[in-house]
C-alpha cells in the first residue's frame, strides 16, 4: 500500500483545477473545456489509486488523513473511507469528465461554467470523505451554491424557479441537521468533539436520538428525496443544464442515501430502527408513486426525474430493511442509479441540443432516424428498469431479496413497482422513437456523434459489468454494510442463511 | 459628607476615544487653518492615522482588567475586543467613504470627524460601566449617527431617514433614561460594578439584597432592553431601521450597520450578562420573545424588497436577532460567541454596503434589486464579492457568517435553548431566499442596457477585498478570532 | 393642611394642566409656552425636594435658554403655521389613546408601588438631602460629584457637545455654499417622490 | 448435487459456447452491421447453427455416459462460471446444467432455431434493417439457451427476461407501425407482471430452501410443507402464465403478431412460449411437494386456455393470429399435460409442438411474403397449387397438429390425453378431447381456406413460390413433423423413459385403454377436418357456414372479440391506472404536494407583503409600534414582577 | 409630613405618558419634538425625586447629564427639521414618507 495520500489528493484536485481555469485568459474556450477535461480526468486517474489502495477486508475507515484545524471547537481536518463511501467516491470521479464532456455544447460564460462544475466535484467528494461532521456539513452545504449556479444560469426556460427551489428545500433540511449536529458535538462524551468516530461511541437515550435522527434525516430525505418532500426533484432535474442533471441525479441525490448509511443509522440506531417501518413505507411509496407519476409526464427529463424518485426508494428500503443484502443491495443501487440515470440525462441533453425541446409530444419514430441514440436510450431504460444481466437488476433484486428476508410482505408492493418501470420506461420509448415520424424537423436529427458516444461508453461498459460481474462492487461494500446493519439490529444480523416455512 | 477628594485619573482604558476626539479635533481645526491646499487625501489620511492609534491603543491593552475612572469605565477583554473590531469598521468605513464622498462630491471634513466620533461614542459605549457613562456614550454617537445618516442634505431621502431616525431615537433614548432612573431609584447607584465595596453598584445591590427588593430594578431592565433593544434593532423597536438603512449615504449604512450594532449589543450584553446576571429569569423571557420576533420579522419582511440596501436593512433586523440568542444563556460561550458574531458580522455587511456603494453610480441611482440584472457579466468582481458577502450572510460554510452561527446557536443549544435555535434555522432558511433573490437577479438575468460599468475607486476595491478576504479567511480559519472572543473577559465575570 | 402638600398639589396641577394643554393647542408657540409653563412648575417641584441649584438650572437653561432655541425655529419656519388637529393617519389617535393609557397605568403602578417595592426601608426621605443642602451645601456637593465621580461623564459631555455643534455646522450650512457641491437631486429621489404622489 | 452430478463423468464444458457464440455473434452484427450487410444472415444462421452443433457434441456425450448401462440415471453434467451475486449468506454463481431435459430443449431450441435463421435469410432480405434482425435473432437464441442451461433459478430468470427483451425487440421490429410498438410493448409489460410473481417465488425459494441451485431446489422441495411448496409453486407459475401465454396473461401473444413472422415461428410459437412449460418441468419436484393443489391449479388453467384459445381460433380471419391462438391453446395443452404429472409427456408436446407449429408458422409467413404481406384468409385459396413447397410442407404441418396417425402431433397429444386419463381426472381429459376437435377443426378451417379450393389471389400480386433458403428450413420441418412422433415410440428412443430421471415417471394406462383413448383421439380428429371441410370446402360451405354462424351467434361475437378480456383489462386495469396516475401527476403532485411545500414559502411571501404595510413610512406609526412594544414589555416585567 | 415620593414620580409617571402620547398624535415635528422635551423633563424629576428618596446627591447630578443630552439633542434636532423644512416648506412628519414599505 503506498503512502501517497490519494484520497485526500483527489478531492482537493478539482479545486485546484476550479482555481487554475480562473486565470485562462478571455476568449479560450477550448482551453477551458479541455482543461476541465484534463481536471476531472486528472482526478479519476487519482481515485483508481483510491480504488487499488482500497483493503477490502478492512470494513473500517481506511486511506484517510486526520490534522487539527480549529482546536478550540475541536474541528480536524479528517477523512477517511469505507466501502460504502468508495464508491460513491468512484461515481462521482468517474461521472465528473462524462459531465465536462456534455458541457461541450455549452457556449456562453463558460469560465464560471467550469469552475463551479469542478468546485462542485470537491463539494460532493468532501461529502463522501469527511470523518468530521463539521467539515461534511461544509462539504454538504458547499455543494449547493456551484448547483445552484449551475441550474440557474445555465439552465432552460423555469431555471429560476428550479434553482431557487432546489436551494431552499435542501438548505432548510440541511439547517435542521445543523442543530442536530451541534447538540451532538455538545453532547459528546469526553468533551464537546465533531470527530464522528468519537461520536459514534455515544450512548444517547431514545427519546434525543428520537429528534436527532429526525433532524438529520429531514435533511436527507429533501436531499434523497422521499415522498413526500420530492418535489423540487423534477424542477431541478428539468432544468438543469445536462452536466447539472447528471451531477444531481448521479451524485447528489446519493449524498441524502449516503449519510443514512454513514450518519442517520450509525449515530442513532435505536431511533433508526424505531423509524424504519415509516421511512420504509415512504420509501415504497416513492417507488409506486414515483412511477405512477413518472408514467404520465409530458417531459422527458421530468419523466426520469420521477423515476429517480422511484428508483431512490429502492435504495431507501434497502438501506432500512436491516438485512445485509438489502443493504449492500441499495449501495449497489446508488451506483446504478447514477450510472443509468446520469446516462439517460446525458442522452436526453443530446437530444435536446438538436431539437431543442424535451416534450415526449415533439418526438415520435425517431428511432429511424437515430439508430444508434435509440439503441443506446433503449440500453439504458432497460438498465434502468431493472433488466437481469444489466447493473439495475442486481441492485433491485438484492434489495427486494433483502426486503424479503425481514418485512416478507413488503416486496409485493416494492416488486410491483418494477413493473411500473417498465411501463413508464417503454411506454415513453414508444412515444419518442416508435410510430411513424410526425414532425418534419424528427426526418434530419444527426445521430451521436464520437464526443458524445465516447461519453456514453464508459457508461455502457459499466452497466454491463455491473450487471455481469458484481463481485468486485459487493465485495468491498459488503463489510462496511454488514457493519451498519449491525448497528442498525443492535448488533445481530439478518442474512439469508435461516431457513424457515413462510 | 468627605471633602473633595480629586479622582485618581487613569486614562489607559479610554485611551483609545481619546486617540479618536483628538484625531476629530485635529481634523476640523487643521482644515480650518489649512483649508483645500492640501490633496484632499490627507483628511482620510489623518481619519486611518488616527483609528490606528486607537487600534494599537486598544490592541495595547488586551487581557488587562480593572474599572478605572470612579468606577465609569470598565478596562476589560470584552472591552477591547469591541473597540478593536470598532476601529476596524472604523477605518473600513472612513476609507470606503472616500470614494463615495468624491464621487457624490459632498464636503469630507466633517464626515471624518463625524465618524471619529461616532467611533469615539461607540467605544465609550462598549467600555461603559455606569449606566450614565453608557447614556451620554449612546447620544455621543447616535448624534453623531443622525447627522451622518441625513449627510447627504440634498437628497430628500438622506434627510428623511436622518428625521425618522433621529425622532425615533430621542423618544426611545428617553425610554432608556427612564430606565436608568428607575434603575438609579431601585438601586441608589448607576454603577454596574462593585467598586472597591462588594455591595456597591447595581451588581452588589443585586448580590447584597433580597430579591424581592429587585422588582423595580427588573422594570428597568425592561425599558434598558427597550432603549438598547432600539439601538440594536430589535423588533419591535425596528422600524427607523429599513428607512434609515435606505435612505442614509451607503457607506453611513454600512458602518451603522457595523457598528451601531455591535456597540449596542455590547452594551445590552454588559448589562444584561453581567450587572443584571442575577436577574437573569426576569430579563430572559423579554428577550426570548424580541428574539424570536426579530429572527422572523427581520427575515419575512425582508422577502419581498426592492431596494438592495433596504433588504440589507431587513436583513440586519434577522441578524440582531440571531445575535440576541448568544445573549440569553449568558454563558461564556455564548458571549464569545455573540461577540465573534458582531465583530464578523460587521465585516460582512460593511463589504456588501461597499459593493453596493461603489456600484450605486452618483446619487446612488442604482439600488434598486432590478438595477443589479446582469452585474456579473457587467462587473463579475463586484457580483462576486456581494455574493460571498450575501452567503455569508446567510450563512453558508465556507464563509464567516456559518461559523458566526455555529458559535451563537451552539452554545445556545447546549445551554438548552432548543427550540430557540430551530425558530433561527426558520428565520435562517426564509432569510436565505432573498440572498438567493439578489443572487438571481445579478447572476440569472440578463443586464439592462444603460448602465455604464461602474468605475470603483481604489480605496473601495481596498475596502471589498479586504472584507472579502476575511469573510473567507475567517470563514476557513477562525481559531484566531474565536480565540480572542473567547479570552475576552468581562471585568465581572459570573 | 401641610405647606409642602398645598404646594405640591398647585404645581401638580399646573405642570399636569399645561403638560395636558400642550397636546391641544394648535400654535407651535403655544406648545412652548405651555412646555415652559410645565418647565417651571418642574422646578418648582425640584425645590420642593431639596434641589435647589437644579431648579435654577431647569429655569435658566431649559424654561430659558432651550425654550428659546425652540421658539427661534418655529419663528423660522412661520410662527402662525398652525397644526390641525384633524388625524389623517387612520387608527393612530386610537392606537396612542389605548397606548397610553396602557402605560400611564402601568408607570403609575410603578410610581406608587415601585417605591414600596424598592425602597420599603427609606421611608425617611429627603432627610439626607436636607443633610447635605445644610452642610456642604447643595451646589458644593453637586460640584464635589460632579468632578469626582462624574468626571468622565462630565467631559465626555463635552464631545458631546462638539458632535452637536459639528453636526449642527453640516446641517446648516447652505446648498451651494461651496462652489463644488452644486449636485443634482438624485434620480432615485425623483422615483420616490413621483411613488409617494 | 453438484458434486456427484460432476462425478458423472461427461464435460459440460462446452456449454457457455452454446450461449456464447450466438451472442458474440449478435453482437458483432449489432455494432457493425452495416459493415456485414447481407452476410448477416449468414453469420447469424452460422452461430446458431454452431451452437446446435455444439449441442449435438453434449447430447452425445450425456448419452456416452450411459453406455453400458441399462438403468436411466440422471446424467448431468455442471459448468461453474463464476460467482455473479454473492452477498451475507446468499449466493448466486454464473453455473450452467446440461441434463436430459436441458439437452432436448437445447437441441429443440438451437435446431429449429438454426432453421429459422435460415428461413429469415431469405424472408428478411429486402429489409433496411437486416443485420439488425439477425443480431436481435441471435441475442434471442443466447438468452433462451441461458434460460435453458442455467443452474439455479436466479440465472434462469436472467434468460426469462432476456427472452422477454428481445420478443419485445423483435415484435417491435417495425417499430414505425403504431400496432408493432404497442404490441412489444405489451407484451414486455405482460411478461413482467409475470416476471414479478416469479421473483417473488424466487425470493420465496431463497428463504424456504436457502439455496438457488436447480439442484438444491429439487432435492430439498420434498421437505417443504405443502403449503410453502403450494405458493411458491403457483408463484411461479404465475410466471409461466406471462411467459407461456396462459390465462389470465395470454393477451400479449396474439398482438405479438405484428412482429415479422419468422419472430413468431421462432419466439412465439417453437421456444420462448415454452420457456414456462420448461421451467415447470425443471422445476417439478416443487409443484410435486405441493400435494395436488399446484397442479391443478396448473391442469386446470391449462385446460381453460386451451379450451378458450381453440374457441377464438375457430373464428379468427387473420392466418398469423389463427395460428397465435393455436399456439396459446397447445401451450395449455402442455400445461395440461403438467397438471397431470405427465412432465415427460408435455416435454414431448412441446418438442412436435416446436416442430410442426414453426412450420406453419413459417408457411403461413411465406405464404404473406407471396401475397405481399396479406393475412386474411378470406383473401386467400388454393395456395398448394401456385406454392406447392409451401402448400406441402404446411400440409404435414396441419395433420400433425390435427393429430392424424403416424405424424408427430399424434403421438404427443395421445400421451398427454392418455395421462390425463390415467390421473383419474377425466374433466381435464374430457377438455382435452374437446380441444383437440376443435383443433383439427380450425386448422382444417385454415388449410382448406387457404391452400385448397379456388385459387384466390390479391389482385396485382405475382405469386411465387418459396426461395431457396425457405425452403431450406419449411421442408426439413415438413419431415420433422412428419417424423416427430417416432422420439417417445414406445421401445424405440423413449423421450419419457429419457427424461425420467429428471422429470420423474408418468401414469400411462395400461392394457386396452391406450388403444381406445387413441382411437377418440384420432376419432375427434377426423370428424373436426370433416366439418371443416363439409363447410369450408363444399359448394354450400357458405350457405352452412351462414347457418351455423346465426345458431352459434352467441359465441362467436364474443369469440370475435376475444372474449372481450383486453377490454375489460382495459377497463378494471389500464383505464384506471391511468387515470390514477394522471390525477397524481397533474393534480396531486404539483397541488397537493408541491403545493404543500411550495405554498408554505409562498404564505411566507404572502405574510412579507402584508406586514409590509405595517412599515408605512409614517413615523408616528414608527412611535406607536414602539410605544406597543415597551408596553408590552411592561406588562409581562409587571407581570412577572407582582406574582 | 412632606409629600410622599410616590405622588412626584406620579406626577412623572403622567407627564411622561403625555409625552409620549403628544409624539404620537401631533404632526408637527418641532411640536412632536417638544413632547419629547417633555418625557425628558420627566425623567428629570424621577432623578431628583429619588435624589431624595435615597438621600444622597447623584439623582440631581444626573440631571446635569440629562440637560446636556437635551440641549445636544435639540440642537441637532432642530437643525434637521431646519434642513427638511428648507426641501418641503413644511414641519409635518406625514408629508414625510418617501421611504416605507
Amino acid at each position: 500500500m503506498s503512502d501517497f495520500p490519494f484520497l485526500d489528493v483527489v478531492i482537493f484536485i478539482p479545486l485546484a483545477g476550479a482555481l487554475a481555469l480562473g486565470f485562462v485568459p478571455k476568449g479560450r474556450d477550448d482551453l477551458l473545456r479541455w482543461g476541465a477535461l484534463a481536471v476531472t480526468l486528472i482526478a479519476f486517474v487519482v481515485s483508481l489509486g483510491v480504488l487499488f489502495n482500497f483493503d477490502m477486508h478492512d470494513a473500517g475507515f481506511q486511506l484517510g488523513s486526520k490534522a487539527s484545524w480549529i482546536p478550540d471547537w475541536g474541528v480536524t481536518y479528517s477523512t477517511g473511507i469505507d466501502g460504502i463511501s468508495l464508491w460513491m467516491i468512484m461515481l462521482t470521479t468517474f461521472l465528473m469528465p462524462l459531465g465536462v464532456l456534455a458541457s461541450w455544447t455549452i457556449t456562453s460564460r463558460l469560465k464560471p461554467y467550469f469552475i463551479f462544475l469542478l468546485a462542485l466535484e470537491t463539494g460532493m467528494l468532501g461529502v463522501f470523505a469527511s470523518l468530521d461532521m463539521f467539515l461534511f456539513y461544509l462539504f454538504w452545504e458547499v455543494t449547493l451554491i456551484p448547483m445552484y449556479f449551475l441550474i440557474g444560469m445555465w439552465g432552460y426556460g423555469n431555471r429560476i424557479y428550479a434553482a431557487m427551489k432546489f436551494f431552499l428545500f435542501t438548505l432548510v433540511g440541511s439547517l435542521l441537521m445543523l442543530v442536530a449536529i451541534l447538540f451532538l458535538y455538545f453532547a459528546a462524551k469526553g468533551g464537546p468533539t465533531f470527530d464522528y468516530t468519537k461520536l459514534l461511541t455515544l450512548d444517547l437515550a431514545t427519546g434525543t436520538q428520537r429528534w436527532l435522527f429526525l433532524a438529520f434525516f429531514a435533511s436527507f430525505a429533501v436531499k434523497v428525496p422521499l415522498v413526500p418532500l420530492h418535489t423540487w426533484l423534477p424542477d431541478a432535474h428539468t432544468e438543469a443544464p445536462t452536466a447539472g442533471s447528471v451531477m444531481l441525479a448521479g451524485v447528489m441525490l446519493k449524498m441524502g442515501a449516503y449519510g443514512l448509511i454513514r450518519f442517520g443509522i450509525p449515530l442513532f440506531p435505536e431511533a433508526a430502527k424505531e423509524f424504519a417501518p415509516i421511512i420504509m413505507g415512504l420509501a415504497i411509496v416513492g417507488i409506486i408513486y414515483g412511477a405512477l407519476v413518472a408514467a404520465m409526464q409530458k417531459d422527458l427529463k421530468r419523466l426520469i426525474a420521477y423515476s429517480s424518485v422511484a428508483h431512490l426508494g429502492f435504495v431507501i428500503l434497502g438501506i432500512f430493511v436491516g438485512t445485509v443484502q438489502g443493504m449492500s443491495g441499495g449501495i449497489l443501487q446508488m451506483v446504478n442509479h447514477g450510472l443509468s440515470t446520469g446516462a439517460l440525462f446525458l442522452l436526453v441533453g443530446a437530444l435536446y441540443d438538436r431539437r431543442h425541446t424535451r416534450l415526449i409530444a415533439d418526438y415520435g419514430g425517431i428511432a429511424a432516424t437515430v439508430p444508434i441514440f435509440a439503441g443506446l436510450f433503449l440500453f439504458v431504460a432497460l438498465s434502468s428498469l431493472g433488466l437481469p444481466g444489466l447493473n439495475g437488476f442486481v441492485g433491485e433484486f438484492l434489495v427486494l431479496l433483502g426486503t424479503f428476508f425481514s418485512y416478507r410482505w413488503w416486496v409485493i408492493p416494492a416488486a410491483f413497482g418494477i413493473i411500473l418501470a417498465a411501463v413508464y420506461l417503454l411506454w415513453a420509448y414508444q412515444r419518442v422513437f416508435h410510430g411513424p415520424i410526425t414532425v418534419e424537423e424528427n426526418r434530419s436529427i444527426p445521430d451521436l456523434n464520437w464526443r458524445e458516444v465516447a461519453m456514453l461508453a464508459p457508461l455502457v461498459a459499466l452497466i454491463v459489468f455491473i450487471g455481469v460481474y458484481p463481485k468486485p462492487f459487493l465485495e468491498r461494500i459488503e463489510p462496511a454494510a454488514t457493519k451498519v446493519v449491525q448497528q442498525l439490529n443492535g448488533g445481530s444480523t439478518t442474512t439469508g442463511d435461516q431457513a424457515e416455512a413462510p | 459628607m468627605p471633602a473633595f477628594d480629586a479622582p485618581h485619573v487613569e486614562l489607559a482604558g479610554i485611551a483609545p476615544e481619546l486617540a479618536l476626539a483628538v484625531a476629530a479635533l485635529f481634523i476640523l481645526v487643521f482644515h480650518a487653518i489649512v483649508g483645500d491646499k492640501l490633496p484632499s487625501w490627507y483628511l482620510p489620511g489623518l481619519s486611518t492615522l488616527g483609528l490606528g492609534v486607537s487600534l494599537f491603543l486598544a490592541v495595547g491593552v488586551w487581557g488587562e482588567h480593572e474599572l478605572q475612572l470612579g468606577g465609569m469605565v470598565a478596562l476589560d477583554g470584552f472591552a477591547t475586543f469591541s473597540k478593536v473590531a470598532l476601529a476596524v469598521f472604523g477605518l473600513l468605513s472612513v476609507w470606503l467613504a472616500r470614494d463615495y464622498l468624491v464621487r457624490e462630491e459632498i464636503e469630507e471634513v466633517e464626515f471624518y470627524a463625524l465618524v471619529l466620533f461616532a467611533i469615539a461614542g461607540m467605544m465609550l459605549m462598549v467600555d461603559a460601566a455606569d449606566l450614565i457613562m453608557m447614556f451620554i456614550a449612546l447620544e455621543t454617537f447616535s448624534l453623531a449617527l443622525y447627522v451622518l445618516v441625513g449627510y447627504k442634505r440634498d437628497s430628500l431621502i438622506s434627510q428623511e431617514s436622518s428625521m425618522k431616525y433621529f425622532l425615533l431615537g430621542a423618544f426611545s433614548s428617553t425610554f432608556f433614561l427612564l430606565g436608568i432612573a428607575l434603575a438609579y431609584g431601585a438601586t441608589g447607584t448607576t454603577h454596574l460594578y462593585p467598586g472597591g465595596d462588594p455591595t456597591t453598584g447595581i451588581l452588589g445591590f443585586l448580590i447584597s439584597n433580597p430579591a424581592s427588593d429587585a422588582a423595580l430594578l427588573v422594570v428597568a431592565t425592561g425599558l434598558l432592553i427597550v432603549g438598547l433593544g432600539f439601538k440594536v434593532a430589535a423588533v419591535p423597536f425596528h422600524m427607523w431601521t429599513p428607512d434609515a438603512y435606505q435612505g442614509a449615504p451607503s457607506p453611513v449604512t454600512g458602518f451603522m450597520a457595523a457598528g451601531s450594532k455591535l456597540a449596542g449589543f455590547a452594551a445590552l450584553i454588559r448589562l444584561l450578562d453581567t450587572a443584571l446576571f442575577p436577574l437573569r429569569w426576569d430579563w430572559r423571557p423579554l428577550l426570548l420573545g424580541i428574539a424570536v420576533a426579530t429572527m422572523l420579522v427581520g427575515s419575512v419582511l425582508a422577502v419581498v424588497q426592492e431596494d438592495v440596501k433596504r433588504l440589507l436593512a431587513y436583513s440586519s433586523i434577522a441578524h440582531a436577532g440571531f445575535v440576541l440568542i448568544g445573549l440569553i444563556p449568558a454563558t461564556d460561550l455564548s458571549v464569545s460567541g455573540a461577540l465573534f458574531y458582531l465583530a464578523t458580522y460587521g465585516i460582512t455587511v460593511l463589504g456588501a454596503f461597499a459593493v453596493v456603494s461603489a456600484i450605486s453610480e452618483r446619487g446612488e441611482r442604482r439600488v434598486r434589486l432590478n438595477d443589479y440584472k446582469g452585474l456579473f457579466y457587467e462587473n463579475p468582481l463586484m457580483a462576486g464579492a456581494l455574493t460571498l458577502f450575501l452567503l455569508s450572510l446567510a450563512g453558508v460554510p465556507l464563509t464567516v457568517g456559518f461559523v458566526g452561527k455555529v458559535v451563537v446557536f451552539g452554545p445556545a443549544i447546549d445551554a438548552g435553548y432548543l427550540w430557540l435555535v430551530v425558530v433561527a434555522m426558520v428565520a435562517s432558511a426564509i432569510a436565505a431566499f432573498f440572498y438567493l433573490r439578489v443572487m438571481v437577479v445579478m447572476y440569472m438575468q440578463e443586464p439592462d442596457e444603460g448602465h455604464a460599468p461602474a468605475r470603483v475607486g481604489g480605496l473601495a476595491t481596498g475596502v471589498i477585498a479586504l472584507t472579502a478576504v476575511a469573510t473567507i479567511f475567517f470563514g476557513l480559519y477562525w481559531t484566531p478570532l474565536i480565540e480572542a472572543a473567547e479570552k475576552a473577559k468581562f471585568f465581572a465575570n459570573l | 393642611m401641610n405647606i409642602e402638600v398645598f404646594v405640591f398639589g398647585v404645581i401638580f396641577v399646573i405642570a399636569l394642566g399645561s403638560s395636558i394643554a400642550m397636546l391641544f393647542a394648535k400654535n407651535a408657540v403655544h406648545v412652548a409656552l405651555f412646555l415652559v409653563g410645565t418647565q417651571i412648575a418642574l422646578a418648582g417641584a425640584f425645590l420642593l425636594q431639596g434641589a435647589f441649584f437644579v431648579a435654577a438650572v431647569q429655569i435658566i437653561v431649559y424654561a430659558g435658554a432651550i425654550m428659546v432655541l425652540f421658539l427661534f425655529v418655529i419663528m423660522l419656519l412661520g410662527v402662525d403655521y398652525r397644526e390641525s388637529l384633524t388625524e389623517p393617519l387612520h387608527g393612530q389617535r386610537g392606537w396612542a389613546t389605548v397606548l397610553g393609557g396602557l402605560f400611564a397605568v402601568e408607570i403609575l403602578y410603578v410610581a406608587f408601588r415601585g417605591t414600596d417595592l424598592a425602597l420599603g426601608r427609606l421611608t425617611a426621605g429627603g432627610a439626607g438631602i436636607e443633610e447635605i443642602n445644610r452642610d456642604p451645601g447643595n451646589v458644593i456637593s453637586l460640584a464635589r460629584s460632579l468632578f469626582s465621580t462624574y468626571l468622565l461623564p462630565f467631559e465626555a459631555t463635552s464631545v458631546l457637545l462638539v458632535v452637536a455643534i459639528v453636526g449642527v455646522m453640516v446641517l446648516a450650512r447652505r446648498i451651494g455654499a461651496t462652489e463644488h457641491l452644486a449636485t443634482p437631486q438624485s434620480e432615485a429621489d425623483d422615483e420616490l417622490v413621483e411613488g409617494a404622489a | 448435487m453438484t458434486a456427484d452430478i460432476l462425478g458423472q463423468g461427461f464435460s459440460a464444458n462446452l456449454a457457455p459456447w452454446v450461449i456464447a457464440i450466438p451472442l458474440v455473434s449478435s453482437m458483432v452484427l449489432l455494432f457493425f452491421g452495416k459493415r456485414v450487410g447481407k452476410l448477416a444472415g449468414v453469420v447469424a444462421s452460422g452461430a446458431i447453427g454452431l451452437s446446435f452443433v455444439l449441442s449435438v457434441i453434449l447430447f452425445l456425450r450425456l448419452i456416452g455416459v450411459e453406455a453400458g448401462h441399462e438403468t436411466y440415471n440422471l446424467r448431468a453434467a455442471g459448468y461453474h462460471g463464476f460467482d455473479w451475486i454473492s452477498v451475507g449468506g446468499f449466493s448466486v454463481a454464473f453455473d450452467l446444467l446440461v441434463d436430459q431435459l436441458s439437452i432436448v430443449m437445447l437441441l429443440v431450441v438451437t435446431g429449429v432455431g438454426t432453421l429459422i435463421h435460415v428461413y429469415s435469410i431469405g424472408y428478411m432480405h429486402d429489409d433496411p434493417r437486416y443485420p439488425r434482425f439477425f443480431s436481435y435473432l441471435n441475442l434471442f437464441a443466447a438468452s433462451m439457451l441461458l434460460l435453458v442451461l442455467a443452474d439455479n433459478a436466479l440465472l434462469l430468470y436472467v434468460g426469462w427476461e432476456g427472452v422477454g427483451l428481445c420478443s419485445y425487440l423483435l415484435i417491435g421490429f417495425w417499430f414505425e407501425k403504431p400496432s408493432a410498438a404497442n404490441a412489444a410493448k405489451k407484451a414486455f409489460i405482460v411478461n413482467r407482471i409475470g416476471d414479478f410473481s416469479f421473483l417473488i417465488g424466487i425470493f420465496l425459494l431463497t428463504t424456504t430452501v436457502g439455496s438457488l441451485t436447480i439442484g438444491q431446489i429439487n432435492e430439498h422441495a420434498g421437505a417443504m410443507t405443502a403449503g410453502a411448496a403450494t405458493i411458491i409453486a403457483l408463484l411461479l407459475f404465475g410466471g409461466a402464465t406471462g411467459k407461456s401465454a396462459q390465462i389470465p396473461l395470454y393477451v400479449w401473444l396474439p398482438d405479438a403478431m405484428e412482429g415479422p413472422t419468422p419472430v413468431s415461428a421462432l419466439i412465439h410459437a417453437a421456444t420462448m412460449v415454452t420457456a414456462g412449460v420448461y421451467m415447470v418441468a425443471r422445476l417439478s419436484p416443487v409443484f410435486e411437494a405441493s400435494g395436488d393443489t399446484a397442479l391443478m391449479v396448473v391442469g386446470y388453467i391449462g385446460a381453460a386456455t386451451a379450451l378458450l384459445a381453440a374457441v377464438m381460433a375457430c373464428f379468427e380471419y387473420d392466418i398469423k393470429r389463427v395460428l397465435a391462438y393455436s399456439t396459446i391453446s397447445q401451450l395449455g395443452y402442455m400445461f395440461m399435460a403438467h397438471g397431470v404429472h405427465a412432465y415427460s409427456a408435455g416435454i414431448f408436446h412441446l418438442v412436435t409442438h416446436a416442430f410442426f407449429k414453426a412450420l406453419m408458422f413459417l408457411g403461413a409467413g411465406a405464404v404473406m411474403h407471396a401475397l405481399a404481406g396479406e393475412v386474411d384468409m378470406r383473401k386467400m385459396g388454393g395456395l398448394r397449387k401456385v406454392m406447392p413447397i409451401t402448400g406441402w410442407t404446411f400440409m404435414m404441418g396441419w395433420l400433425a397438429i390435427c393429430g392424424v396417425i403416424p405424424f408427430a402431433g399424434f403421438f404427443s397429444k395421445d400421451a398427454i390425453l392418455a395421462s390425463a386419463w390415467a390421473s383419474g381426472d377425466y374433466a381435464i381429459w374430457a377438455v382435452g378431447i374437446l380441444t383437440a376437435f376443435l383443433t383439427a377443426f380450425y386448422m382444417s378451417r385454415l388449410y382448406f381456406r387457404v391452400f385448397e379450393g379456388r385459387v384466390i389471389v390479391p389482385e396485382g400480386v405475382h405469386v411465387h413460390d418459396v426461395p431457396p433458403s425457405m425452403a431450406a428450413a419449411l421442408i426439413p420441418l415438413g419431415v420433422l413433423s412428419v417424423v416427430g412422433g417416432a422420439i417417445n415410440l414406445p421401445s424405440i428412443l423413449t423421450l419419457e423413459h429419457f427424461l425420467e430421471p429428471v422429470v420423474g415417471e408418468s401414469r400411462v394406462p395400461e392394457g386396452l385403454t391406450p388403444w381406445l383413448l387413441a382411437g377418440a383421439a384420432l376419432l375427434v380428429a377426423a370428424s373436426g377436418v370433416l366439418i371443416a371441410r363439409v363447410l369450408y370446402l363444399s359448394r354450400a360451405g357458405s350457405l352452412r357456414r351462414r347457418k351455423l354462424e346465426a345458431r352459434l351467434a352467441w359465441l362467436v361475437e364474443p369469440a370475435r372479440n376475444k372474449f372481450y378480456v383486453d377490454r375489460i383489462y382495459g377497463a378494471t386495469i389500464v383505464l384506471p391506472g391511468k387515470r390514477l396516475a394522471t390525477w397524481f401527476a397533474d393534480r396531486f403532485d404539483p397541488n397537493v404536494v408541491d403545493g404543500l411545500l411550495v405554498g408554505s414559502g409562498k404564505f411566507v411571501a404572502r405574510t412579507s407583503e402584508r406586514l409590509r404595510g405595517i412599515q408605512s413610512g409614517y413615523v408616528r406609526n414608527y412611535a406607536a409600534t414602539f410605544l406597543l412594544g415597551v408596553v408590552v414589555i411592561f406588562t409581562i416585567v409587571l407581570a412577572k414582577v407582582t406574582l | 409630613m412632606s409629600v410622599d415620593p410616590g405622588y412626584y414620580l406620579a406626577l412623572a409617571a403622567l407627564m411622561f405618558t403625555i409625552g409620549a402620547v403628544g409624539a404620537l398624535v401631533r404632526k408637527n415635528a418641532i411640536v412632536i419634538f417638544m413632547f419629547i422635551e417633555l418625557m425628558l423633563n420627566a425623567v428629570n424629576l424621577v432623578f431628583v425625586t429619588f435624589a431624595r428618596v435615597h438621600g444622597h446627591i447623584d439623582g440631581q447630578v444626573l440631571v446635569f447629564f440629562v440637560l446636556v443630552v437635551a440641549a445636544a439633542e435639540v440642537v441637532v434636532g432642530l437643525a434637521i427639521i431646519t434642513v427638511i423644512f428648507r426641501h418641503r416648506a413644511s414641519a409635518n412628519v406625514d408629508d414625510v414618507n418617501l421611504l416605507r414599505r
